[in-house]
């Protein structure tokens, strides 16, 4: 089974037999810009000395995080990553609690236990991340996996970047998954440097997309700038895993367009290589698409712009407001008791 | 009541549990059709289906990951290691995935699991090992390790109901030798509640799995001698019942820590710890521990025997103590 | 790259091409009766009650287990498994050592530390396998990464079940093989069962050896009863790796003609499964082969076969006088100290 | 001597090795171009070429699988973790490969795994843990945990001599906090000897890695008020200055263990039950213990400050005991 390239999105009329109006259209957009605005605000807020611990952003898979998210259905599941804020801005996540989360408030989602991106709601589908990459994909095939039991018409999306691929939970899971035909989509975030280290020091093939033969289901790269085209392969591989069709792993490829942290200058990228993916920055190619497909005027866009600033001034004051944890809080929730069972997103 | 070996205690519990709770279900190498190593999920497949009681592929990380998926989502996932001894292979989702999710999110992950463990027939250094006080020093991780059927029926259900990450050490020495009278109906046995094994005064052994039936022959042993042994089950070591064990000491003021696992740094020192620090003016004579020696489980018999604490190490060492 | 499925061997002149004269074919026949002689008598002792814990054996696998031994050169080394007791056979072990090792004496490679076929003899370039499968892939790549380090035109050969191929470990070996294109062969032993779990519950895919293209190497499938065929198709591996050509996955396809340990019936095989694949014994094909294309006459099979087993009673004698281990000795050796680095194996 | 930092002289020390033996490489990731992620092989690569200095895929079960591997072939591997957090990825080959292959086989694994450790930056659950106990319990790993940049040096060439499997664990807290006179050349520091950080008899703290510096800025506390508390740091867990601590109890009668890892089950565990046991009657308090609490490690600045034990935890404790 030879790994499919994915073509890029041209029309109007393509995204519409593939399910998004032209609101749904301008969502994608907004999530865009929001996803966007709150890992540029996140950094200068580090620069002022207010996120303590480190500090990570997905500057350039906006759209590979927003198109992936757009195209989970309302009870799918997933296992974002530290490159995903567009997937938890998509889901619903509200920006002040991200904000919270950073700076280690009680109102981030982890309430300051855990610290950046280490964080999601799972009353909106999403499971936070641990560090030790790719962790979460045994467990997202695990969420696949009850899903099978109970017949429930769901999808679990479990991501990973280039470089965890090399370790043995993603290969487990792959397994698993593919012996058990679960509904689960694997997305692999390859934005070509893990860390340091360049793709050939971390897998001796073209694409990652390459090892879903050995797993025996498809595999498909798409153009990661591309948010429409990103959309639709992977709205196409959710729809097939929820026939019960099996897995599919869709490599969305990127440029990573910062350093692998804040503190990291990215010396070792050689400098043409950002210039040339400068070139496809996912938030302008998706606007030049929205202007020349489905008339998106500057009116609209200084409007949307303009919500989009608003509602991250108003988050970034809510997550000030909000306290630091009370130390005297520490020791108490170490285990769970019988009623923290009994929530919604638990069923 | 029926009378039950150890391991047909665990099967009913499992049974029990997979009949009332549609959430339960079994999953790890060999589980369906063979029923697991040991046969615990004999003619599971048949009466729960396939999808209940699933085989996986060689992949405890998968297994333990995806056990951990499956809770999320609401269902309450029972994994067996073939041997406990291949855990390792999982430490990694149970410690830095199962064992701090709660904290750090507040999504409860109840997972179960199962670890046939323990030595004393030859198993070697990978089929024999007790590796519970690894696990009970990462917070979130709960411990449990019965020694008699009754227990290993009740600690199960506990376990399956737990909201939390539970690691059931069922030992394998136990499974056919140890039977007893076990109520048929469902009950649970609460964690975190020591059981006292046997009565007296005169010293206290603390101690779980195996060696509370070694503990028990020998304190026949001292009984000849006149010297009255109370033997202390744990049941539980995440959460242990430091109230009972000091409550042991303060009426026996001598105390012997047992365990099957290596010494140094097992979790028999965790207990004498506590005990020297919050009973101290209650001893006799030092807290005493004995467990096996400082090296990997050794195949051949006569090293075995040398290694794991034998009836006759722990009169030896009970005798010294009375003496003090 | 597609998976090749190796010819079976035909002709003398083929073998004669591949390296082997006449006497070296009547050695491989010879260490294939040895390897069965010391199983099926190992069989026997359990039953006496002279083996303590469990007993594995390799039946069905002699073939793979003698052609891959062969084909190592002096210097190469690897890291067998509880079916590849013809490695051991091949590279020299005293069949008297494999009983008292059985047997938990002094005398075995363990000295009773360890049981079954958890052994080797390091000066014969094998190094001892642990339970936990397939752990000793990762430890066979750092083999082969010292003789890329150290230039030594060495190879180390990795064993893994079609079972434990399912494992993390097998995917961080073969990944990080690939990208640093080590001298290394992986050789599955695939005998269509991994304890009670049939091929379908544990890979996906026809083949293990299609997961070679994901780690950008060859794969070949060959049948495993069939000596010479495996014999040539490691040899290759071997060779290729040896030159820079980087690492190969060899699949030995057999059937486990016997349960998973001594207490295991196999219930769960297909009786027909069983009655296919006895027809392909690996020594009755072998002896056939050699009757037929290297004129093994009657006398000389007779007379191998006694030496065989002069060779087993001997060893078994041996053994049994080998001393259990003295329990005074428990303690003292978990820590290794200079003098014990200084050994010739050790380089 | 020259005036270096911590993290200074770890570079210093490997430098040295890989200098003097042929045999010593570098594996782990992002260690070549970028020198690790805490920069410890910064310019080695261009030293010692890319085959001694080696990027590593995302695996550290191959990292340390193929330096056991590696080992066996007659090298010396020095495997980095980029965080210690992360050799929970590699337990198995350690427990199951590298620990037990000398016992049951004897061929010995000499590896050194470098692991920063520790907390104190909000680096959050997995990035500020001290997982050190958990190896010391399990027989055939040593366990380092220098305090000092002379020890760091030291010790990292004894780990890299040793024939065994060495876990280095390097605290990222002082990497460059802590400055020291080091000496220029090669020297090594033996394992299993405590060091006097600090005298005093009034009371000894025995503790290693960061806590030596918390535990010795409340000495100074305490010496204001006359009481004069012994700070020894252990350097080596596996194997640990038992005569040395025994002999402290012995001369002060009051001690209290300090670690940053988690309390129940960490080693401080067993250095209490130890000197419980075998020097009972040297004690004129209980043996007392202050680590940090059964939770994992908190992210917020507030809670990690409540996690990790302070100076003034350490100055209440020992006026507890001083009052004893
Ligand atoms: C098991 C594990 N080892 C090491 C690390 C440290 N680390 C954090 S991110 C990273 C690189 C990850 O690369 P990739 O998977 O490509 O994701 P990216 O950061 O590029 O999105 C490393 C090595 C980790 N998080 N987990
Ligand atoms: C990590 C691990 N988990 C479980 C086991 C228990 N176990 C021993 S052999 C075996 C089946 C192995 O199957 P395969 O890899 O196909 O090898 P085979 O025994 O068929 O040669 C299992 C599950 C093990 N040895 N290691
Ligand atoms: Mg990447
Ligand atoms: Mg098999």
């Amino acid at each position: 089974m030879a790994v499919r390239e994915a073509e890029p999105v041209g029309s109007l009329q393509e995204v519409k037999e593939a399910g998004l109006d032209r609101e749904d259209l301008l969502g994608i957009y907004r999530s865009m810009l929001i996803t966007r605005g709150i890992e540029e605000r996140g950094h200068i807020l580090y620069k002022q000395g207010k996120i303590p611990g480190s500090f990570y952003t997905g500057r350039g898979n906006e759209a590979a995080a927003v198109g992936v998210g757009t195209a989970m259905g309302p009870n799918d599941v997933g296992t974002p990553l530290h490159r995903d804020m567009g997937v938890h801005v998509t889901r619903g996540v509200e920006p002040w609690r991200v904000f919270a989360q950073y700076m280690g408030r009680e109102g981030g989602p982890t309430r300051g236990r855990d610290g950046n991106v280490h964080m999601a709601v799972a009353e909106l589908g999403l499971h936070t991340m641990v560090s030790h990459l790719p962790a979460m994909l045994p467990v997202a095939s695990g969420m696949a996996l009850a899903f099978k039991i109970r017949g429930d018409r769901r999808v679990a999306v479990g991501w990973f970047g280039e470089g965890a691929a090399a370790r043995g939970d993603a290969h487990e899971a792959m397994n698993f998954a593919g012996v058990r035909q679960l509904p689960m989509v694997f997305v692999c975030d390859n934005n070509q440097w893990a860390y340091s280290t360049p793709t050939y020091l971390s897998y001796p093939v073209e694409h990652i997309a390459d090892r879903a033969a050995a797993y025996g289901f498809e595999g498909v790269v798409v153009d990661g700038t591309d948010v429409l085209a990103v959309y639709r392969e992977a709205k196409r591989a959710i729809e097939k895993a929820r026939e019960g069709g099996g897995p599919t792993l869709v490599e969305c490829l990127t440029l990573r367009m910062e350093g692998h942290a804040v503190h990291d200058d990215a010396f070792y990228v050689p400098k043409e290589m950002f210039e040339q993916w400068a070139a496809y920055d996912p938030i302008e190619r998706y606007r030049t698409w929205l202007q020349n497909h489905a008339e998106l005027s500057d009116d609209e866009e200084n409007e949307i712009t303009a919500t989009v600033k608003r509602l991250l001034n108003d988050a970034l004051d809510r997550a000030d407001a909000s306290p630091l944890p009370d130390p005297a809080t520490l020791e108490g929730g170490v285990f769970a008791s019988q009623e923290d069972l009994d929530t919604p997103h638990h069923k | 009541m029926a009378e039950m070996t150890y391991i047909q205690a665990i099967s009913d519990a499992l049974r029990l549990e997979m009949r009332r709770d549609q959430r339960v279900f079994i999953l790890g190498e060999d589980v369906g059709v063979y029923g697991g190593a040991f046969k615990v999920s004999l003619g599971f497949q048949e009466e729960f289906g396939p999808w209940r009681v699933i085989d996986t592929p060689l992949s405890e990380t998968a297994i333990v990951g995806g056990a951990t998926g499956a809770a999320l989502m609401g269902l309450r996932p029972v994994a067996e290691m073939q041997f406990a001894d291949f855990i390792s292979c999982a430490w990694d989702h149970l410690v830095t995935v199962a064992a701090k999710q709660f904290f750090r999110t507040r999504t409860p992950i109840p997972i179960v699991v199962r670890l046939p463990s323990g030595g004393g027939f030859s198993g070697g250094p990978f089929h024999s090992q007790n590796p519970e006080s690894s696990f009970a020093h990462i917070p979130g991780l709960k411990v449990v390790c019965p020694a008699t059927p009754q227990d290993a029926k009740g600690l199960l259900a506990s376990a399956i109901e737990d909201p939390n990450p539970v690691l059931y050490f069922e030992h394998k020495h136990l499974y056919r030798r140890i039977k007893g009278e076990v109520p048929e109906e469902r009950y649970t046995v609460p964690f975190g509640s020591a059981n006292v094994h046997r009565e007296g005064d005169d010293a206290t052994v603390v101690t779980w799995g195996a060696m509370v039936h070694t503990a028990t022959e020998a304190a026949e042993e001292l009984a000849k001698e006149g010297v009255e042994v109370e033997v202390l089950d744990m049941r539980t070591l995440v959460p242990w019942d430091k109230a009972r064990v000091l409550e042991g000491v303060r009426r026996c003021s001598k105390v012997l820590v047992l365990h099957e696992d290596t010494r140094t740094g097992g979790f028999g020192a965790e207990i004498a710890a506590t005990i020297a620090e919050e009973a101290f003016e209650d001893l006799d004579a030092p807290v005493m521990r004995l467990a096996a020696p400082d090296t990997p489980v050794p195949f051949s018999p006569p090293l075995e025997k040398a290694y794991i604490p034998q009836v006759e190490d722990v009169v030896t060492a009970l005798r010294e103590l009375a003496a003090y």
